[in-house]
């Protein structure tokens, strides 16, 4: 048992930090260390620096192209980058539809779609939830009908995060209604510039556009875009789910903002009132027993001798964490974190903030945001059952 | 001891009540917010029902009620999230009435009580945070009066107030004065709040005032706390609210083909958020029964009433949004305005934090509302 | 709305605590303010000094000689008692079955029951409670069995409180299997000294012997002792569940607890540590708001012109907050509430405690006692099904 | 990085687990208890499996064995929840060897590692609370060594013990020594704790001590923090029996007809104590992990421990107990048992407020484990 990285593990950190330093733009990593707006444009910008350099498929194998890094490798990346600031990697296309497509695709599908997921130029959205669906993502009633070689599409999804700026959706397509929900489900590719295809906005409590519904009328697709046989969706979307979650804790984000949180609450005055530090020193000592959780999970990962069955417990811990400091980040702030001046969340403004701080303006906002974190991914309460199971049989 | 309501008081809120579900609907609130987050009609809407007059003594053209009324009015409004800052005028007709002369009531008390005057406390200042006793204020002596030099912060609705009750220290002691928004002087820089409200910035510069009390901390204390027991009877119509529009959404949601208010472990919580509104309400009671008691008393129930709230507050509001998921997060749904609505109201006029700190600095050996 | 009570209140108020001052024996109060352990001698006592005075049955209408207060008063009668530090009042033969007696009982029945519970001269036992019935107490095994004009009785009550000291036990036996479960339950009076049953005792996580098994081998028991009809216990047991509530949540009790919290907070030196103090400040919102609830019950109550539906939530309170007092006295005591030395805590030792403060000796003991408050009276967790019916239906 | 287990600790930890399954029972703890709390013998098995020498060096006559191996020893104790105090032997074993010079490890380590020594830290005084800094225990120079004069309190075995290691002031500067407990002027009064266990107050007057070093605070300080980490590790143990014991309840008890552990709200109940099982668990290995870091490192490491470890105790005891209902507050049912010494342990080597205290008062600006 050892605490400390190998000297072998300190190098890849090492490497990993001087490049992701030296490349990652100043102006990206000052707004991502304010919680200052990101446009699509910040998004992408890193996503195709990473994918020139080969990291934007950090989780992939090499044969695929990828770097074919270990689980501490993988987490030690995830954590420079979000120490240093990067802009999260959107998921959809490097870290979600990329592996089905590899395990599941065909050698035309691979070719066909994994050199623009890799390079950061094809922005892939997500098609899993639809109206009512909820946590039972199962009751797919998006319908895809055969048609030739084509299927027709109809229906809708929605919380399709950054679809307005997707160029492809990987959807779960009802494709039969005989037997279980789980039976009839297909796993389509659909180019979201197909006729019939439209994006809805929809607006967050903290005012932003994140997510959005997709309607799908009569959009035709090729048959080509199918993954894997028809009616087996759902195992290859169980596998996706299953898929890379050594990150569901997002504890590297969270240590990065419990920094942030402590540089508030000195310039709010409240490092020093006992109380309120108290509540910090709490959250540290949170984040650091997840941290160590996630070390356990990822040792076990790469010694491969134990298998610690702890994802829905890091799902939890992490969510709430995530919470926690951004309300603790809102309270510090106090009467000033109140105004809603939304441009004041763009960087470079200019104007004059209330109270003259204006790293207070996206505090509310963010505390509000991130509500999320408890529902979606599967809810907090859905992963309680789980980790229940565990537990109980 | 008695916790019914008389007949008078129960009209007054039904009253209220039909303005909120007719006057000011969901449609109507957001059509304000995407304004600006103030409407004067619906202000004066308030001031028609006589509202605004409600702390005014009837002599000074208001209707001279006392806490309990004001609780009642303010639970009606709560249920709404009606942005429209009330509080303001009941604090306004309250301090005034209590602490200013003859002449300053018979020039600001009739307006407040019809709702002309919108007067508003601007007292928060930058390295204040929530406390009353400090203060950069100054004041100085004038011909005529004072001329103050002052930057207070998140005043409610300051851009649209006729005038402010603004704190500010003449030599070392804290005073309070009215000063005109109109005044020269004076520059106001307004914004929304989180919760769909306005606030402004407020910046004096050799601004006239008149004097209100030179025994300032003492009328600003009583002006805060009766804040803290409108945010609190306010706070009571917001929770019932959004425990009844959570859990109508629990008895119809479906998941895994069964409602969601039929899970054991959601029941649980829905339980858990009335212990929380009902030790609420109780708090709130105890608040407004307790606001025309001696100072320190009534200092140390208020803060007591602050702590109840603000964890009831953030406990409802968050669950109320977690009952719903996904729903819960978007602007379109109701219930996250609710949220957003508990989660300012926590941090007014001091947080539970704050609020701890203050029963924990005032604790005495005895124990009990009825100690 | 009037948060004072009203002049005749307080007078009342004035007059029940000058009774108890001038007639609670010193040596009692002495133990109850210190948590000293209390005999049967010193319950017993009290009881017959209350029922001298024509109090120990203080919730009895004036027609069956009790004093015929109304909610109020017999809150304001509990408080003081509790304030200066008096027993509590064995409720089994007074606060539970006399009801019962009274409501459902015959002429003869009053007359042989009622004075004996109204003098405390004797002392009665609980008996609803079974091996595995928790909280279905619906489930009744204890068999009844109709021969000539006796009862034989058969079965086993469990976790019967002071039940070593029992001269009567009310007993919710089965008469029937047919129908419903609770439609084949009868209400019975049995003599303890009756030939066939033993009480053995249970000894709980404190060392403490508080609760019991009773059984019933072969007993006799004479059919007048039958209350009401048979098979209609279930009615008369639900009758008392639901009556006389009021005092549920404990709160006076709660109240001089917090102020003996406050008593060894200042003697163990953590009075002025801010981190413990506001552990304590908590509490004493937790006991206000609680207090505040009690009352709005008991106007309500008074008035008649609202109903509040709160029992469960009373109930929730209550416990958590003796929990929590009892933990707090612990923790301000630190290691000196580690010791275990039972004569340390009955009154008179004079032995040298750890540390020098006898008043820590009983700390934890107190601490794992109070363990029982969320389970007992109906789990806390049922309790919450109940308050989840108000609000979901 | 790595967190398994060699295959000479999993051996380790097997053979632990073996004696206490086997020599440790459930009836034998009882009539230990009953006995008084200590069994000689059963301290005696212990050293004979070598575990009282773990941290002993081998060329004192130990294992010389590090955090990890006492980490193993110590959960498998904890689930049997051992009365036996091996962790004042490990204590004693690493201060020893680490402060004393080569004639008190020779004088004192080989019977410290066969057991023949039973050796325990004599520190806490009525006016210190958990502190470690605040002493009044004087020792003064005497011929041939020191005499010291001092309370110390709740003692573990302290009646029982062979010698004690004592701080006590040298003018005002903190310096540890070694006291035999036959030695004139030493008296104990010994009793029962809370957990079956057992402590003494030791009373020294004029008592002949050997001085262990003058750097007392550093090396208090060292002992304290391996007690801690001995603590969090046996109370992993503790914890994942009370858990084993509390899930085979919920699938066997019955009420409404079905087994309590299909009720939703009581399988969400089972999920959190497995997070705190889990948290505490990954911050036990992070206390013995940080055993041997610089000083001002470990300290803060280990106050972090505590507070996760304090708090994970707490729930689950509690929890465990609220989950069997009725039978969980009984003397004869184990997890009572299994409470009880979880309720002593977050008291042991300071609680989790006064941890919280130390982790607050030596928060720096980075954050986690690998900041």
């Amino acid at each position: 048992m050892d605490l400390a990285f190998t000297p072998e593990e300190q190098q890849f950190r090492e490497e990993v930090r001087a490049w992701v330093r030296a490349n990652l733009p100043t102006d990206i990593a000052h707004k991502v260390h304010n919680a200052l707006e990101l446009t699509r444009d910040d998004m992408q910008r890193w996503a195709k620096i990473l994918g020139k350099k080969g990291w934007l498929g950090f989780g992939w194998p090499k044969q695929f192209g990828g770097p074919g890094w270990n689980a501490v490798q993988k987490h030690l990346f995830e954590e420079e980058c979000a120490l240093a600031g990067a802009p999260r990697i959107v998921p959809f296309g490097p870290v979600m539809v990329a592996p089905v497509i590899m395990a599941f695709g065909n050698a035309e599908q691979h070719q066909r779609f994994l050199p623009g997921i890799a390079s950061g130029e094809v922005w892939w959205s997500q098609g899993y939830s639809e109206p009512g669906s909820g946590s039972d993502l199962a009751s797919v009633k998006t319908r895809a009908e055969r048609q030739g070689n084509q299927y027709i599409v109809n229906g809708q999804k929605t919380w399709t995060t950054l679809g307005q700026y997707g160029d492809w959706i990987f959807c779960l397509v009802r494709t039969s209604n005989e037997g279980k929900p789980q039976t009839g489900i297909s796993f389509l590719l659909i180019d979201m510039k197909s006729p019939g295809v439209t994006v809805r906005p929809i607006i967050m409590l903290d005012g932003g556009h994140e997510v959005n519904e997709v309607f799908f009328d009569n959009v035709e697709v090729p048959a080509e875009n199918l993954i894997g046989e028809e009616n087996k969706g759902w195992t290859y979307a169980k596998h996706l789910l299953s898929h890379e979650r050594t990150n569901i804790a997002d504890v590297n984000r969270s240590k990065r903002e419990l920094e942030r949180l402590k540089r508030i609450a000195k310039r709010e005055g409240v490092w020093d009132d006992t109380r309120f530090r108290d509540e910090i020193a709490k959250l540290e000592v949170d984040v650091i027993a997840l941290e160590m959780m996630v070390m356990r999970v990822l040792a076990a990962e790469k010694s491969g001798k134990q298998s610690l069955d702890v994802a829905g417990l890091l799902k939890i811990r992490g969510s709430e964490i995530q919470q926690r400091y951004s309300e603790l980040m809102m309270l510090a702030a106090g009467p000033f974190a109140l105004p809603l001046i939304r441009e004041a969340m763009e960087a470079g403004w200019q104007g004059d903030f209330p109270g003259g701080e204006v790293g207070n303006a996206p505090l509310s906002s963010t505390y509000f945001n991130l509500r999320k974190t408890t529902i979606y991914g599967g809810s907090n309460e859905v992963q309680r059952g789980i980790v229940s199971q565990v537990v109980l049989g | 001891m008695d916790f019914d309501f008389s007949d008078d008081q129960v009209q007054l809120g039904d009253a209220v009540r039909k303005w909120v579900d007719k006057g000011y609907t969901f449609e109507r609130r957001r059509a304000i917010e995407k304004a600006g987050g103030f409407d004067r009609a619906a202000f004066n809407e308030l001031a028609e029902l006589g509202l605004t007059g409600l702390y005014v003594p009837e002599d000074d053209g208001g209707l001279g009620m006392g806490p309990i009324e004001g609780m009642v009015v303010m639970e009606e409004l709560g249920r709404g999230i009606v942005m429209e800052p009330l509080a303001q005028s009941l604090i306004a007709g309250a301090v005034i009435a209590g602490y200013g002369d003859a002449a300053t009531k018979a020039t600001w008390l009739p307006g407040v009580a019809s709702g002309e005057k919108l007067v508003v406390l601007a007292y928060q200042e930058r390295a204040a945070r929530y406390r009353l006793d400090v203060c950069e204020a100054k004041a100085t002596q004038a011909p005529g009066g004072y001329v103050l030099n002052a930057t207070k912060s998140v005043v409610p609705v300051g851009d649209h107030a006729d005038a402010f009750i603004v704190p500010a220290k003449v030599n070392s002691q804290l005073a309070l004065f009215l000063v005109e928004r109109e005044s020269a002087g004076v520059t106001t820089r307004g914004y929304g709040t989180q919760d769909g409200g306005r606030a402004a910035e407020v910046v004096l510069k050799n601004a006239p005032a008149t004097l209100l009390t030179t025994d300032g901390l003492t009328a600003l204390e009583h002006a805060v706390d009766i804040g803290i027991a409108t945010v609190c009877a306010e706070a009571v119509g917001v929770m019932d609210k959004t425990m009844a529009i959570t859990a109508e959404y629990m008895n119809t949601r479906k998941q895994f083909g069964v409602t969601i208010g039929s899970f054991q472990a959601l029941r649980h919580r829905a339980a858990d958020m009335k212990m929380q509104l009902e030790l609420a309400r109780s708090m709130s009671y105890y608040a407004s029964l307790k606001l025309n008691a001696p100072a320190p008393e009534r200092r140390a129930a208020l803060a007591r009433a602050k702590v109840q709230l603000g964890q009831s507050m953030r406990f409802i509001g968050q669950q109320a949004v977690q009952l719903h998921g996904g729903i819960g997060v978007t602007d379109e749904y109701i219930v996250s305005h609710y949220f957003k609505r508990l989660t300012q109201m926590e941090m007014t006029f001091g947080d539970s934090l704050h609020h701890l700190g203050e029963v924990s600095a005032r604790m005495q050996d005895t124990a009990g509302a009825f100690a």
